[in-house]
């Protein structure tokens, strides 16, 4: 286990240069000289070459490399072009909202989506299945911020249950009345995700060997349910949620944009928009650093429901 | 029947629904099994042998399956009992063995608890109870160190401990009736023999009676009271098992039982022999045709292979690490002659399929020679390889899984013709038609896809398609074990006509003693990675000279209940892997001869 | 008992080839799951609407007329018109065109790089397929809406950028989809039968795994297809769609969107477009799932 | 535990739905933005950026709140002023007692000093142009202000007015704080700056010793909420009192139908015109620019636009501002003559032009109306959307061949031209504002007009220029948007509301809740 542990992390290190090496060389492949991009075309020669010199950009490349991971590795990700505001402050900043949110969510996704999909598994082809199937699919066809709209309207300003503008904290009371309608609009997609998985992991699962010999034993068809068949069946769940974190923090734009909040999603379309590099940079290596805790988290999960996983 | 029976079915019709059509796979079933009595119910794939078993403790699908007639149980008619009282049933009063212990079994949960559960939910024992009631069983079962097992997983035990804690657990709670579903068809025949062996006791010990369930003519004779043959859903015949051995009634039952290999009946005969054949319509035995398999002993030989090893490396740890290997082929050497078929015998895990797959390089071996026709083909590059293969084919025991789904059987056979360039599409098509007509199927089946045929017929299309590039040598991986025994017969007499005419070599790999004994010349014995025995065929099964062959041939079931063999005792074997230490160094064996070209390893 | 003949499959066409037989199978297919009907039906409605839409859309997509701005639906304009006083039911019809070219163009590309990469992986297997899957496994989890905005971003927002984007973010799925089996597919008999025949790994491949692996591969590519028109709509919702006049589902989604509140047909329209294609999709790509599973067999 | 928990949802939902509360004192303002950009005066540059800063800071005078006109200026930190004859030495008198925010000690005529020379300085500010004629400014004494300017400046006084380099920084405040000025900024206005969530709003607090007396206000949150709907949205459910309005007529039509709504189009009117890059092809063509100049129909811009909150361009200045010709030679909607100028140009089949446009919707859906116009006339716009920051710094590069700008300057016709006209002001230059035309064919007029101190000759010089400028057709004009906004009913703005040269209402120590 530690052994599994250590290599992961080194894992996680190798991806990480990986990721910082293609952002790096990423910058540097837009079309154009940096200093002439942030300075335009009409800059004059001496502007530009001044703008170079402050920017290292006259280093040999392997230099400008050294230069910039060793200031990754410092945590000196630089300081945004557009609010002049340290990259790392600002992502700590909102990156607490975004966790917050992606989180809930996927705790109402799987509150509601294992139920459902074993409910439509056990009853395959009756209507407990048609409702469940068709609702997850219309859960993942519809566009977030659509539905992100409607619940709105009929939350917010239909039922005045929940406020418009999510940015509640301090206080218990303030902290769920702002995030419960973005965490439902999230967990709807969620929920549809993993509602399909485990029904479909389910059936799978319902036709082994061992649930037939659950059955010959006697035992009641709930625990074969719950017991011995889901207890398999989380374990391609397991994968799924982690693989498919990824499409939720990505869907957490558009959630947050329409329901006011501030999150990672605001900060990299607005540093995407505007070329803010130093931004960029910073955001990717925190993407990168969360794809990577969630790979390691799905790991151990998975080894923990599954005792022939051995971290190897 | 007799007012004593624990089971009685009566005119048990099952039925699936398929593409919304009802078919019944069990027609009209009655018989009867009696207190502490073992019935066996023999048949072929297909027969609705398992079905009927399954009707018996409903664990059908009730989604698309039905079940008609009366299946009386202590009294009670078993299908009109509610659910509830069916769930108390199962597990309880009658349980159930089956035949993958590999797959029976959770694998996320202990053994410990999944024992443990069928005596909380039928004797409402508490934790500690049912646990200490879960050892005592387990050390019923013969279940070494049982107090270390409990909290094992599955996975972490071998397929024969496996099996043990299924009984373990269908014994759990008493029950009246077992009923043990091709319980032992998994397992290698030395572990076979000893859970039959435990199986037996424990009947004894609890007075229970057992429904046998298998394809295995040696298990039938080794372990039924009375037999009931199926057939198609049918029963064709029920008798007490020396009755059916002896005097079989129907047609059926004779060509089944003249299909049997039985260890032993090739003794004095130097040559291998085909199987008798019997119409099961008539029951009259059909001609064979005498073929000739005598070998040039003085022709120089086909293949030669000396000190062949291969082992696989496992990696574990930081820096993965070479912690172990597997030592799957170490040290084989033998000659294979023209037109000879040399037989190579063992149980899972010895090294007999990675010593073919070695030999035609599927695998890299690591070190050795192997030359064929004198050439060395460890030396080869891809392309001389490639042309090499011409000669030597291989085919494989899954004949569904070794054709691909997707291609007509035409097109399969076809293929290897036209990508070596030895006919043009055309005359491949000639070619094709051709082969199926040798392999007796009909030249018009080329058009039709592997899943049209049946085991048997795909098995052929695999020897057609072998046969294709005009082999000399052919590695028969357990080529016939996944066929019926009638079927088997008559492939195995394909293969000798095959070679008769077309002066093939084989490599015959196969567990199964008693067909080995039909078909090879010379046979070698594997243990963990290396030949033990080797000799011609009728030395190795009649005198034999390694403590390991005498194991394996003394456990090999009888198809003769007048031969029911001596109580062996409980061994409990556990089939040791060929894994060492990435350190071990491989001990220089000695040899003795024994003459005749009989060697045997001193050990 | 004679084996050769015994199993007769009765009269059978003299001649049927392969192309007839995946065909027959690809219906039944269909007929086990009825759904996969409904979801395949509706799909070629939009298809055939796409395809029409210069001949049936009642207005010019692109014309302006201030007068009419922001109507609701009549019966002169069906579904109202937008804030340039467009007909909307034209748009839709024009924007179909560019949402499915999106769709079907992404996910084509993103499923040949992706089973091209994930049966190479599984193939060759070892080191070489630990580290191509880990990249892909990392890909898969990063956000692909993030992905595919950083790379339109960088590129520009262009029909075959957008397209590129977002094939590159579904290439990992599908490398996925397609490593499994030719894995499974490595193992099993009939590969080692080709090598034992002296095929070149090439022709294993392309000859023997992939009309294996092909039907699992287009059922995903239905369900991807669903995620890449919602993936457009949302890069349009953020403003990195496809250049204005040229009407796209999400684009009008963007501009019915500002306007939401005074004049919801704005967005209920496109929206709705795009939920019964990609509803349409998910039917038929789920159902053709459950019905070619081999695993799920035997049960319906 | 699933009805407990719903149950403590619907008493919660109550007790917000209640309309208990006593006397509101909080105002919640919500901005069309994503988030605050630069917080200095000198430097903001946004309208939700000055918005707020007007609430923080003065000038040495003020235009009446609810104005947008000079005509209406009156004392704010200054008391009195004087200038001499030719209007080139001007003497003002700051108010006694003012005090900075937080503590940071009393506002002098040190304070405006240094406050109007950091305005100047081009690395503190981004109206260091505005000064260019200044001199020199002095403290006389700690309540008497001198500047002296090189030459006489058309309507000095708009430039010490509390709008961009006119706000009145604090000395000691700027001087400690440096660069960080903007994470808090110190002015002597109304309210102070308390807090700042980033994404989410700017707190302010009451000043209690604001000099015109304490606000009855508490404090200010300012919101940024950049989609309009979830505005709108917002300010329905009662969580906003004051929304930043969708710049668009069904906007209007809808908000006024709420109940205990006002909603308000107010001046100045922001010009939208094209500007047109005269050196680059096609557009060096006078015909090409001639033929786009027809091809727009202005009229039915308004229509498009919606007449309670647009009206038509009358000239390269905006209607209203002192020397707007109100009545310049505008081309007039003709597309035979335009195809038939193009023709001439030797574009029978039309020519294509680009521009970079920002996604702000109000501009975005215009630029569409635009290209849908041009089109008819075989012109081609090709537009390439960007985010508004980038169109912003994309465009200052000349990257862009047509410049859709719109924009609302101090209302002095010198302004404009300058800004936009004068060949000094082309983007690229070091003296560079936004003249993405390269035009120059006025800057004798614009020059000339600047020190002319007689007023009937400087609105001469300035008509001529507007002249030229439309004959050239460096730019073209289409139409003038309103400034929309709206509030609840019960807020009580302390003044009547016509405009506001910072595009927002003011908010003042008067401004109250009425219930």
């Amino acid at each position: 286990m530690t052994a599994f542990l250590i290599r992961r992390l080194g894992f996680a290190l190798i991806t990480l240069f990986a990721v910082l090496t293609l952002v790096f060389v990423l910058v540097r492949i837009v079309p154009g000289d940096p200093a002439q991009v942030i300075l335009g075309d009409q800059a004059s020669r001496e502007a530009i070459e001044a703008l170079r010199e402050r920017l290292g950009l006259n280093l040999p490349l392997h230099q400008q490399y050294a230069v910039f991971l060793w200031g990754a590795l410092k945590g000196d990700w630089g300081v945004s072009m557009i609010s002049g505001r340290p990259v790392i402050q600002e992502v700590l900043n909102v990156l607490p909202w975004t966790i917050e949110l992606t989180l809930l969510s996927l705790v109402m996704g799987i509150a509601v989506g294992v139920p459902l999909g074993v409910a439509a598994a056990v009853r395959r082809n009756r209507f407990t299945d048609y409702a469940a199937r068709i609702g997850s699919l219309l859960g993942l066809s519809f566009p977030p911020f659509v539905s992100a709209l409607l619940l709105l309207l009929a939350f917010a300003i239909g039922l005045r249950w929940f406020p418009v503008i999510s940015g509640g904290r301090g206080s218990f009371d303030a902290w769920y009345q702002s995030i419960t309608l973005p965490a439902i609009n999230l967990g709807i997609i969620s929920a549809a995700y993993i509602t399909r998985v485990t029904r479909s992991a389910m059936l799978e699962v319902l036709q082994e060997d061992y649930v037939r010999t659950a059955r010959a034993k006697g035992v009641p068809w709930v625990v074969v349910v719950w017991r011995h068949a889901l207890r398999n069946a989380l374990i391609p769940v397991i994968t799924i949620i982690g693989l498919y974190l990824g499409i939720l923090i990505g869907n957490s734009v558009l959630t947050e944009i329409v329901f006011s909040r501030p999150g990672l999603g605001k900060l990299i379309i607005g540093a995407l928009n505007q070329r803010d590099y130093p931004m960029l940079q910073g955001m990717m290596v925190i993407y990168t650093l969360v794809v990577v805790v969630v790979n390691l988290a799905t790991d151990i999960a998975y080894g923990i429901a599954d005792p022939r996983v051995k971290f190897q | 029947m007799s007012v004593e029976s624990v089971l009685s079915v009566r005119d048990l019709t099952t039925s699936f629904r398929v593409d919304g059509q009802w078919r019944s796979v069990v027609q009209k079933l009655s018989f009867d099994v009696g207190r502490h009595e073992t019935v066996a119910i023999v048949g072929e794939s297909g027969s609705g042998k398992s079905v009927t078993a399954l009707s018996a403790m409903r664990l059908l699908p009730a989604a698309n399956s039905r079940t008609e007639g009366e299946i009386l149980f202590e009294g009670r008619n078993l299908l009109a009992l509610p659910e509830d009282e069916m769930r108390s049933l199962r597990g309880n009063r009658m349980a159930m063995i089956f035949q993958e212990p590999m797959t029976s079994l959770n694998p996320v949960l202990t053994i410990g608890f999944q024992l443990a559960e069928t005596l909380r939910y039928h004797r409402g024992l508490k934790r500690e109870a049912a646990r200490a009631e879960t050892l005592r069983i387990l050390d019923r079962v013969r279940i070494p160190s049982a107090a270390s097992r409990i909290d094992q997983f599955p996975h972490q035990m071998s397929g024969g401990m496996r099996q043990r804690v299924m009984i373990a657990m269908s014994l759990a709670c008493r029950p009246q009736l077992l009923i043990a579903d091709e319980p032992t068809t998994a397992l290698d025949v030395t572990i076979q023999a000893e859970v039959l062996e435990l199986i037996k006791l424990l009947q004894e010990e609890e007075g229970m009676s057992v429904v046998f369930i298998t394809h295995d003519m040696g298990v039938v004779a080794e372990t039924a009271d009375r037999v009931i043959v199926m057939l198609k859903g049918r029963k064709i015949e029920e008798g007490r098992t020396e009755e059916i051995f002896h005097v079989p009634a129907a047609p059926y039952t004779r060509a089944l039982l003249a299909a049997v290999p039985r260890l032993g009946a090739m003794r004095g005969k130097p040559l291998p022999e085909p199987f008798a054949i019997v119409d099961p319509a008539s029951g009259e035995p059909e001609p064979q045709p005498m073929i000739n398999l005598s070998v040039d002993a003085s022709a120089p030989p086909l293949l030669q292979v000396s000190n062949l090893v291969t082992r696989f490396e496992v990696r574990a740890g930081l820096f993965s690490k070479v912690i172990a290997r597997v030592h799957a082929v170490e040290n084989v050497s033998f000659d294979l002659q023209p037109g000879e078929t040399l037989a190579l015998v063992g149980e899972s895990g010895c090294g007999k399929s990675t010593t073919g797959r070695s030999i035609l390089r599927l695998l890299e071996p690591l070190e050795g020679v192997v030359r064929f026709e004198g050439e060395d083909i460890r030396a080869m590059g891809k392309d001389a390889l490639r042309q090499m293969r011409h000669r030597m084919q291989m085919i494989f025991q899954d004949p569904f899984a070794s054709l691909n789904p997707r291609k007509t059987v035409g097109r399969a056979i076809a293929e290897p013709i036209v990508v070596h360039g030895l006919a043009s599409p055309s005359e491949a098509e000639h070619r094709v038609a051709e082969l199926l007509r040798r392999v007796g199927l009909l030249p018009e089946m080329a058009q039709r896809f592997p899943h049209e045929f049946s085991g048997g017929q795909r098995q052929r299309v695999c020897i057609a398609r072998a046969l294709a590039l005009n082999p000399k040598l052919i590695v028969a991986d357990e080529a016939v074990s996944a066929l019926d025994v009638s079927i088997k017969a008559q492939v195995v007499n394909l293969l000798m006509e095959l070679q008769a005419e077309m002066g093939l070599s084989y490599l015959f790999i196969s567990h199964d003693m008693a067909v080995v004994e039909r078909v090879s010349h010379r046979i070698a014995v594997m243990y963990l990675g290396e030949i033990v025995e080797i000799g011609p065929r009728d030395a190795i099964i009649n005198a034999p000279a390694h403590d390991y062959t005498r194991k394996l041939l003394a456990a090999v079931p009888v198809p003769d209940p007048s031969r029911r063999s001596a109580r062996r005792g409980l061994s409990v074997t556990e089939l040791p892997t060929a894994m060492r230490p990435a350190d071990y160094v491989h001990p220089v064996r000695e040899w003795r001869d024994l003459g005749g070209g009989h060697m045997v390893m001193q050990s | 008992m004679t084996d050769t003949l015994a199993t007769s499959p009765g009269p059978s066409p003299p001649r049927r080839s392969p192309a007839l037989y995946l065909w027959r199978s690809v219906l039944s297919a269909f007929n086990a799951n009825k759904t996969s009907w409904v979801g395949l039906v509706i799909f070629l409605i939009v298809v055939v609407l796409a395809i029409l839409a210069p001949l049936i859309a009642p207005q010019d997509p692109l014309e302006q007329n201030v007068l009419e701005r922001l109507k609701p639906p009549s019966a002169e304009f069906w579904f109202g018109t937008d804030n340039f006083g467009r007909d909307i039911l034209s748009r839709l019809l024009v924007g179909a065109r560019i949402s499915l070219v999106i769709g079907i163009a992404s996910t084509l590309l993103a499923m040949i790089g992706g089973s091209i990469i994930g049966m190479f992986a599984g193939w060759r297997g070892g080191r070489i397929d630990t580290i191509i899957m880990q990249v892909m496994d990392i890909l898969l989890a990063f956000p692909s809406l993030i992905l595919g905005l950083i790379i339109v971003a960088m590129l520009g927002p262009s029909l075959l950028n957008i397209i590129v984007a977002i094939a590159l973010t579904s290439i990992p799925p599908f490398a996925r989809i397609a490593r499994a089996p030719t894995i499974a597919m490595k193992e099993r008999e009939f590969v080692d039968a080709c090598r034992a025949l002296g095929f070149s790994d090439l022709r294993i491949l392309a000859g023997h795994i992939l009309p294996n692996i092909l039907p699992e591969i287009l059922v995903m590519g239905s369900l991807w297809m669903a995620n890449a028109i919602r993936t457009e709509a949302s890069l349009a919702f953020i403003g990195l769609g496809v250049k204005p006049p040229t009407p796209t589902w999400g684009g009008m989604i963007r501009e019915g969107f500002e306007n939401i509140l005074d004049s919801s047909w704005l967005v209920l329209a496109p929206s709705a477009a795009i939920l019964i294609v990609v509803f349409a999709l998910n039917l038929l790509g789920d159902g053709l799932r459950d019905a070619i599973d081999p695993k799920l067999k035997g049960e319906g | 535990m699933k009805i407990k928990l719903f149950g403590a949802l619907v008493a919660s939902s109550l007790l917000l739905a209640s309309p208990v509360m006593a006397q509101k004192k909080s105002l919640v303002i919500g901005m069309g933005s994503a988030d605050a950009g630069k917080l200095d005066p000198h430097l903001a540059s946004t309208t939700p950026d000055k918005g707020l800063l007007n609430y923080v800071f003065n000038g040495l005078v003020r235009i009446k709140p609810g104005e947008a006109s000079p005509d209406f200026i009156e004392p704010d930190l200054a008391e009195s002023w004087t200038s001499n004859a030719n209007g080139t030495e001007w003497t003002f008198k700051i108010r006694a007692g003012v005090q900075c925010h937080h503590n940071y000690g009393p506002f002098t005529a040190e304070d405006a000093a240094f406050s109007l020379k950091r305005a100047a300085t081009k690395t503190t500010s981004s109206y260091s142009g505005d000064f260019a004629s200044v001199s020199n400014v002095e403290a006389v004494d700690p309540t008497t202000l001198k500047i002296t300017l090189k030459n006489p400046v058309a309507g000095f006084l708009g430039y010490v007015a509390n709008i961009n380099g006119g706000n009145m920084v604090c000395k000691k405040a700027a001087e400690e704080m440096g660069e960080n000025f903007g994470k808090k900024p110190i002015g002597t206005g109304p309210f102070e700056f308390a807090e700042y969530q980033p994404q989410q709003y700017v707190k302010l607090v009451a000043n209690k010793k604001y000099f015109r007396g304490a606000p009855q206000l508490e404090d200010i949150t300012f919101r940024y909420i950049p989609a309009d709907s979830s505005r709108d949205l917002a300010f329905q459910s009662g969580e906003l009192d004051m929304i930043y309005g969708k710049q668009d007529q069904s906007w209007v039509d809808r908000t006024s139908k709420l109940p205990g709504v006002k909603v308000k189009a107010m001046e100045p009117g922001e010009l939208s015109s094209l500007y047109l890059n005269i050196q680059s092809k096609p557009l060096d063509d006078i015909r090409v620019r001639q033929a786009i100049a027809h091809a727009i129909d202005r009229k039915s811009i308004v229509q498009f636009k919606g007449a309670g909150s647009s009206r038509e361009a009358v000239s390269v200045v905006p209607s209203g501002y002192l020397g707007t010709d109100e009545k310049a030679p505008l081309y007039e909607f003709d597309l035979a003559k335009s195809k038939k100028l193009l023709a001439d140009a030797g574009y029978p089949n039309g020519v294509t032009i680009k521009t970079i446009h920002t996604t702000l919707t109000g501009m975005q859906t215009l630029i569409e109306a635009v290209q849908a116009q041009l089109k008819k006339a075989g012109i081609t716009l090709d537009i390439e959307l960007v985010e508004h920051a980038t169109y912003h710094s994309q465009i200052r590069k000349g990257l862009s061949q047509v410049v859709h700008y719109q924009a609302a300057r101090f209302p002095v016709a010198d302004v404009y031209l300058t800004q936009f006209f004068d060949s000094a002001s082309i983007v690229g230059t070091p003296t560079a504002v936004t003249n993405f035309t390269n035009c120059n064919v006025a800057d004798a007029e614009i020059r000339a007009a600047r020190i002319e101190t007689d007023p009937a000759k400087q609105k001469a010089l300035w008509k001529t220029a507007q002249e030229k400028l439309v004959k050239e057709v460096c730019a073209v004009p289409v139409y003038e948007q309103l400034q929309l906004w709206a509030w609840k009913d019960n807020l009580d703005l302390g003044y009547e509301l016509h405009g506001s040269l910072n595009l927002s209402p003011a908010i003042t120590e008067k401004t109250r809740f009425t219930k």
